[in-house]
């Protein structure tokens, strides 16, 4: 496996993370953390961990994501921090 | 081949499916599969320590793979009186809280029973597994539907309840790392082989991390003062039903999970030998005992009095367990006993208490003695084991534990204690005073007058009754249960 | 001595336990009462039938479950024990009586509960007279705290509750803070907690630890009323009357006095004791709270108050008697138990026979009551010369027993004590009785007749003036048991 | 300096996984919003997946499905030729109660908003306050 | 404290750490011998360590019954009262309909759709799509469940697949449509049961004499070899956990988007 790979990966997730908590916009917060998700899962197939990884596509970035929009269409997008 | 260990976990899994299915079939048989899969529980259980008792320590192999493999049941003189006593609570709570459970929830009763069943599932299974990861994913079933338990209340119940959720989850993620440290060093996630494998890691800065985690989670999670803050308010908003429930068994199942941690994964050699901890923790647990005393104290509401005593119980036997002496140890496993018992038979009170009245606040309570004079009867029997008046139960934990702390010369817990003894005579006193005296001030309806008596319904006095007598009989027999269990337990 | 093992000490604590389901649910105020009467009957016929063994030097057994390991819930039925649950059972029959004339004469509201707790509470006594170890003594001790309590508040108001509160705090918080860690303490160091006749510590103390848990045990039984322990007991006074009798002149206190004695010949030893001096000074103690007591009572306006500082004076005496270390010292103390209850309950119900016929709650509203209740003030004066120690009063004998042990131990500070202090005790009692028959009453009441309270009332006052007045004449089998008793703590 | 860096590149997936976890921290306690909140407990739970996923890394390994054929199923399998199995199925267990957390939590979250109509914990405790 | 500990920790990817030594090599050395499994996490996952699997797709089935506790609305009554405008098209000619209180009739003809409020027209394209994958979706799920033996995948990875089909179909459309596919009933009776088939297949263990998911036990029955029962007994709970799974990602899912009424949802 390639380290630059991973690395690049690693510092997306962090960013991705620090984005979907800094947001100032719910709706914003959880694409973002889709995303989070998303290069998670991409991290853990780079390790090999490929059933984790597939795993993490379909719950996190597929169903948690749809949970977060779904939750937030239902109360309100707007938050103070 | 001895199958009570299966079944007294799958026996309320089980029942809690069939439950969730018959609900959209047949309302009318929810009830009764609850009550045969606690039932079922029980008695396994019954089974369960009968055989510890013969046999001793036994292991059951999930799958037929032998740990660290495969998941083992370990059950041996520590939790097997444990899973005695949550099982039976649970079976009497959940025949007290029928009617409060048929009335709150309407439609979603069965619901409520299958949340009931999952967590009692996840608090046997916590206390019955010899693995550490599995112990995690029995945590989170009882967390889960004890959020959902506890949502189920007044208005602000989904607050309490949601921020016992973030609080909670932090604690099983500490949790969860620490047991990821442990696998990390050790390769094995099987209790008693990780007891094998620790030693030669003993001075490890991992392993004290891991240690640090595990506590830091089962404490937060157990409710240890300053970790409380969820306590108070999930359980004074939540429904009586879940408050019957989780109050008595959830912090002290989480104890017991420490005990076993302690015990089991890192031996008492570890605890007190390599790290030392017992003074700060001593101290914290004699400031919970204190604290909880006093913030009851500034209540005026029965059941956030109760809630407030739950925290100071937990400083007792947190205390106990770090004393570090037998006689302390021994205190801490019969008063996690006997707290259960205590604990639910106060909670039970107050919701035949609030049954009848709008709240249970202590100006509400005038004349309770008279109208409902059974309710109150159990009620100052729990009393009596929470202040340590002899021969209710309580009287006999608290004995070890003052005993263990004059020999470890903690002095400062042992005056913790006293005074925690203190003020729940004074808490219980200015209730009971309450409840003494009718309306009118001075000399009553005399003779003739006539008082209805107005009690909650049957089952719940029925079972507030059982809890009441279960109190007295674990007192009398105070003596049989440690010298067959909790002495072998710490051998 | 023979141990014999028997369930009779059990049924004995339990017979009035038992009907309490059956009080509660009486319909009828007879059919309760009846049932109290019942249960005061076999009781005391329990009590009874261990005596003539008692007496003939043997000691009745029963053990219960054991509660911590090595602890068992035990009774064991000697002679000190016996005393007291003769006195005590006998003397609950007579204040039923004197209760049912009391209550429904003041028609007083929640009888019911009033005779339950009642029960409880003897059954409470009778299990710390035959208790065997000091848990089992602490568990009945503490089961007469809670169920004394709604008795001593009884009238619901104000100044009820706040005596409630001061009774539970002195008791309770007495019991638990001092009491329970002394009782670990002996535990820890002497490996068991069950009542020898010459004591259990000795050879496992040191001279400064013993001192620290006696003076823990002495004030943290605070129903012995030592100073300044004391404070419940006249605030307690508020409960009803033939509460106060029994409670506080009978069974409270005494169970108060009794433990102490307990505790001092059955854990520490009469012969600890005196190697560490420790006889001497809890002497010195009970000696003051007399004298004070005393002195405290002379200034006392109402009836009861004064009782009430009187009682406390005269517990002391039990101590002083024990505290002496000597034969006729322990006689002397265990025998005042027996003659002041006779003597303090007469006192008691006559002041709460006056209460009934006449209202009358204070001293100085008495003149010339001898007159109109001729029969009421003639027990109290029969009480009073009890109570101080003259004859033909019962309280001579423990008196005349007690100054002989000061004699016997050397201690004639001692002796002088005794001796002032009935001398107190006849200032502050015989001008009651005086001013009743010979001073003038007040004009509105001059000419009213004779006036006695109910039958119900009269009666068991007139009983017990007499048993007082026969107790003189023949202190058996109180005497007997009591010399017994010193002599199997002596070891004489 | 060369041993520091190395430190840092020879467990850089450690450091993340502490960072993760207190982003995750930092936005449940300090973060007012309450979907933030459930956000950051997700980030908490998933630093931690990560971190046993690290545990189970094995240099040179190849993922751990046995290579067989039908026909000679039997020769021996080497162990080191694998990735460690154990912590990917904790992980699995992992992931499912974080989403099953997830779910009740933001249920939680629609039921306060329904009631107090802000998802904001200060405002919501105003109105506790106010109207207790 | 953490960063601290982690100086302690053996080197990332070191094959000699302990994690490694003590147990994986065993399962890795003897899953598929035993179990005839060759993904190895399946076979750990489903059979060494099937209790902690029961319990996960117990919390999945706790979790969604929290959710449908805590959310749904039931009593229809109380709905009815609420004034509230709903909207209906009349699919003939496109116009759209608005009744307000609820005491005027509610129409329901086929020739009705009943609108949500916040009705946008929806891009064919996105509905024929999702229509068409739909179905593929499904059997890949399907396929997922049923090769997790040899490939990634499995019973839970499958059930979320499965579930999130549905979920799209209400995306797409409304959540009407869907609920109409996958009735709340049904659902609702799934959930429990793929815990049901998990467990019962652990109870027929039982009942054959063995340990609670002793798998090997049902080798009699099936008439094959311990290891290929124990293949199969890993195929049967995968299904239970993907049923569950399923059901449960549904039930969450309606309830989230509708706030418990079922009505409409995103």
């Amino acid at each position: 496996m390639i380290w630059q790979v991973d690395l690049a990966i690693l510092a997306l997730v962090v960013i991705c993370a620090i984005a979907a908590v800094t947001v100032r916009d719910l709706l914003g917060a959880g694409i973002l953390f889709g995303a989070y998700s998303f290069m998670l899962c991409l991290l853990w197939a780079a390790m090999g961990a490929v059933d984790v990884a597939f795993t993490e596509a379909s719950v996190g970035a597929g169903v948690s994501t749809v949970f977060f929009i779904a939750a937030v269409f239902r109360t309100t997008r707007r938050t103070k921090d | 081949m001895n199958q009570y260990p299966a079944f007294l976990i799958i026996a309320p899994l089980l029942a809690a499916c069939l439950i969730a299915s018959a609900a959209w079939l047949r309302r009318s048989l929810c009830f009764p599969i609850a009550v045969l899969g606690l039932g079922t529980s029980f008695l396994s259980s019954l089974g369960v320590a009968a055989r510890v008792l013969t046999d001793g320590h036994f292991q059951y192999r999930m799958g037929g793979w032998a740990p660290p493999l495969g998941i083992a049941l370990e059950v041996d003189y520590l939790n097997a009186p444990v899973l005695v006593a949550v099982s039976g609570a649970a079976l009497v709570s959940l025949i007290a809280t029928r009617q409060i459970i048929e009335r709150e929830q309407g439609p979603k009763a069965p619901v409520f029973y299958t949340l009931m069943l999952l967590a009692v599932t996840g608090m046997l299974g916590m206390t019955a597994t010899g693995d550490a990861f599995n112990l995690y994913v029995l945590l989170e079933i009882s967390s889960i539907t004890g959020y959902a338990l506890t949502a189920s209340g007044d208005r602000l119940a989904p607050l309490a309840s949601l921020r016992y959720l973030l609080l909670g989850t932090i604690g099983a993620s500490f949790y969860l790392l620490g047991v990821g440290l442990l696998y990390m060093m050790t390769g094995t996630l099987n209790m008693a082989d990780l007891s094998h494998l620790l030693p030669a890691l003993y001075g490890s800065d991992a392993i004290f991390a891991a240690f640090l985690l595990i506590l830091c989670g089962i404490w937060l999670k157990a409710a240890l003062f300053p970790l409380h803050a969820w306590l108070p308010g999930a359980y004074s908003h939540a429904s009586h039903a879940s408050a019957c429930l989780l109050a008595p068994l959830m912090t002290k199942v989480m104890i017991y999970v420490m005990l076993r941690v302690m015990f089991t994964v890192f031996t008492p050699a570890y605890v007190f030998e390599q790290i030392s901890l017992e003074g700060f923790v001593v101290t914290l647990a004699s400031v919970a005992v204190v604290a909880g005393s006093l913030m009851a104290l500034a209540q005026r509401n029965l059941r956030r009095m109760a809630v407030y005593i739950v925290v100071a119980e937990v400083g007792y036997m947190v205390g106990g367990a770090w004393l570090g002496n037998q006689t302390a140890w021994t205190g801490a496993i019969l008063h996690l006993l006997n707290d259960v018992l205590m604990t639910l038979c106060l909670f039970l009170a107050i919701a035949a208490l609030a049954g009848r009245m709008e709240t249970t606040d202590f100006k509400n309570l005038k004349g309770l003695f008279s109208t409902m004079p059974f309710s109150m009867g159990a009620l100052v029997l729990g009393a009596m084991s929470i202040i340590g008046v002899p021969p209710a139960c309580g009287f006999f934990s608290k004995w070890f534990l003052l005993k263990g702390a004059i020999e470890a010369g903690r002095f400062d817990f042992l005056a913790a204690l006293l005074f925690s003894s203190l003020i729940n005579v004074v808490l219980f006193f200015r209730l009971f005073e309450c409840a003494l005296y009718s309306g009118d001030d001075h000399h009553g309806p005399g003779e003739h007058g006539h008082i209805e008596i107005h009690e909650a319904p049957l089952s719940l006095v029925a079972s507030l009754w059982a809890a009441a007598a279960g109190i007295l009989a674990v007192g009398f027999y105070s003596g049989s249960i440690v010298n067959n269990f909790i002495k072998p337990a710490l051998m | 001595m023979h141990e014999i093992v028997s369930i009779r000490p059990l049924l004995a604590v339990i017979a009035s336990l038992a009907v309490t389901p059956i009080l509660l649910s009486a319909r009828s105020p007879n059919v309760r009462e009846g049932w109290t009467f019942a249960a005061g009957a076999v009781k005391l016929g329990i009590v009874l039938s261990m005596l003539p063994a008692v007496l003939g030097g043997n000691v009745f057994c029963f053990a219960l479950t054991e509660v911590i390991p090595g602890i068992r819930l035990a009774f064991r039925v000697d002679a000190m024990g016996m005393l007291f649950a003769l006195v005590a059972s006998t003397l609950w029959i007579v204040t039923s009586a004197y209760s049912i004339g009391y209550m429904r004469g003041l028609d007083e509201h929640s009888q019911t509960r009033y005779f339950c707790f009642f029960a409880i509470a003897l059954s409470a006594t009778i299990g710390a007279a035959f208790a065997a170890n000091l848990v089992t003594l602490y568990m009945f001790y503490e089961i007469l705290s809670f169920a004394t309590y709604p008795l001593v508040t009884h009238h619901q108001d104000e100044e009820a509750k706040i005596s409630g509160r001061k009774y539970l705090f002195f008791i309770v918080g007495g019991s638990v803070v001092l009491v329970l860690p002394a009782m670990i303490i002996c535990h820890m160091k002497a490996g068991t907690l069950d009542f020898a006749p010459q004591g259990f510590l000795a050879g496992h103390v040191t001279q400064g630890l013993a001192t620290a848990l006696l003076l823990l045990f002495v004030f943290g039984l605070a129903k012995a009323a030592l100073m300044p322990m004391h404070s419940w007991l006249p605030a307690a006074m508020v409960a009803p009357t033939p509460v106060s009798a029994l409670l506080h002149a009978v069974a409270v206190v005494k169970v108060g006095a009794f433990s102490v004695a307990r505790v001092l010949t059955g854990v520490f030893g009469v012969d600890l004791l005196a190697q560490y001096g420790l006889g001497t000074l809890l002497a010195v103690l009970a000696s003051i709270t007399i004298l004070v007591a005393s002195f405290i009572a002379l200034s006392q306006d109402g009836l009861k108050r004064r009782l009430a500082f009187s009682t406390i004076g005269q517990l002391s005496y039990i101590l002083l008697g024990v505290a002496l270390l000597t034969p006729k010292g322990i006689t002397g103390g265990l025998v005042h138990i027996a003659m002041h209850a006779f003597g303090k309950i007469t006192l008691f119900f006559c002041a709460g026979a006056i209460f009934v016929a006449a209202g009358i709650k204070n001293i100085s509203e008495m003149k010339g009551l001898g007159r109109r209740m001729p029969i009421t003030m003639g027990a109290f004066f029969i009480g009073s010369l009890s109570v101080i120690g003259l004859p033909p009063g019962g309280g001579f004998i423990s008196k005349w027993f007690l100054a002989l042990g000061a004699l016997e131990s050397h201690e004639l500070a001692f002796l002088c004590v005794l001796l002032f202090s009935s001398f107190l005790n006849a200032a502050y009692f015989l001008p009651i009785a005086y001013n009743a028959f010979f001073a003038n009453p007040p004009d509105d009441a001059k000419d009213a007749g004779i006036q006695e309270a109910p039958p119900w009332c009269v009666a068991p006052l007139a009983f017990t003036a007499m048993a007082s007045v026969w107790l003189f004449f023949n202190p058996w089998p109180f005497l007997d048991l009591a010399r017994l008793a010193a002599a199997q703590v002596t070891g004489g | 300096m060369e041993s520091i860096t190395g430190l840092i590149l020879a467990k850089y997936n450690y450091w993340m996984y502490i960072s993760l976890m207190m982003v995750g921290l930092y936005a449940m306690i300090a973060k007012n919003n309450l979907v933030k909140k459930i956000i950051g407990m997700n980030i908490l739970q998933t630093a931690i997946i990560l971190f046993y996923i690290s545990i189970g890394a094995k240099k040179g390994a190849t993922i751990p499905i046995i290579m067989h054929s039908e026909g000679h199923g039997h020769e021996a399998v080497h162990a080191v030729q694998y990735i460690n199995p154990l912590p990917h199925v904790l992980m699995l267990t992992a992931i499912v109660v974080s989403v099953a957390t997830l779910g009740v939590a933001l249920a939680l979250a629609i039921r306060l908003y329904a009631r107090f109509g802000t998802l904001e914990e200060d405002e919501i405790n105003d109105q506790v306050r106010e109207a207790p | 404290m953490l960063v601290h500990a982690t100086l302690d920790f053996p080197g990332w990817g070191d094959p000699n750490a302990p994690a490694h030594l003590h147990v994986a090599p065993e399962y890795l050395e003897q899953a598929y011998e035993k179990t005839a499994t060759p993904n190895v996490v399946t076979a750990v996952l489903a059979d060494y360590r099937s209790y902690d699997t029961m319990f996960e797709t117990a919390v999945v089935f706790s979790a969604g019954l929290a959710c449908f506790f805590l959310l749904r609305v039931q009593s229809r009554k109380k709905e009815e009262e609420e004034e509230e405008d709903r909207y209906f098209r009349h699919l003939a000619t496109d116009m759209v309909i608005r009744i307000r209180t609820p005491s005027m009739h509610v129409p329901d003809s086929p020739y009705l759709q009943q609108l949500d409020p916040y009705w946008t027209p929806r891009s064919l394209i996105v509905r024929a799509a999702c229509r068409v994958l739909t179905p593929f979706i499904q059997l890949f799920a399907l396929y997922v469940v049923a090769h997790g033996h040899h490939s990634p995948g499995g019973g839970f990875q499958g059930g979320v697949i499965l579930g999130a089909s549905l979920i799209l179909v209400a995306l797409s459309h409304d959540l009407r449509t869907s609920m109409k596919m996958t009735p709340e009933k049904l659902m609702g009776v799934l959930s429990p049961a793929g815990v049901l088939i998990y467990a019962g297949v652990g109870a027929l263990c039982v009942a054959a004499g063995h340990n609670f998911l002793d798998y090997g036990a049902l080798a009699e029955w099936l008439g094959t070899a311990p290891e290929a029962a124990r293949s199969l007994g890993i195929l049967f709970v995968e299904v239970g956990v993907a049923v569950c799974v399923m059901a449960t990602m549904i039930i969450i899912y309606a309830n989230l988007s509708s706030a418990g009424g079922h009505k409409q949802g995103l």
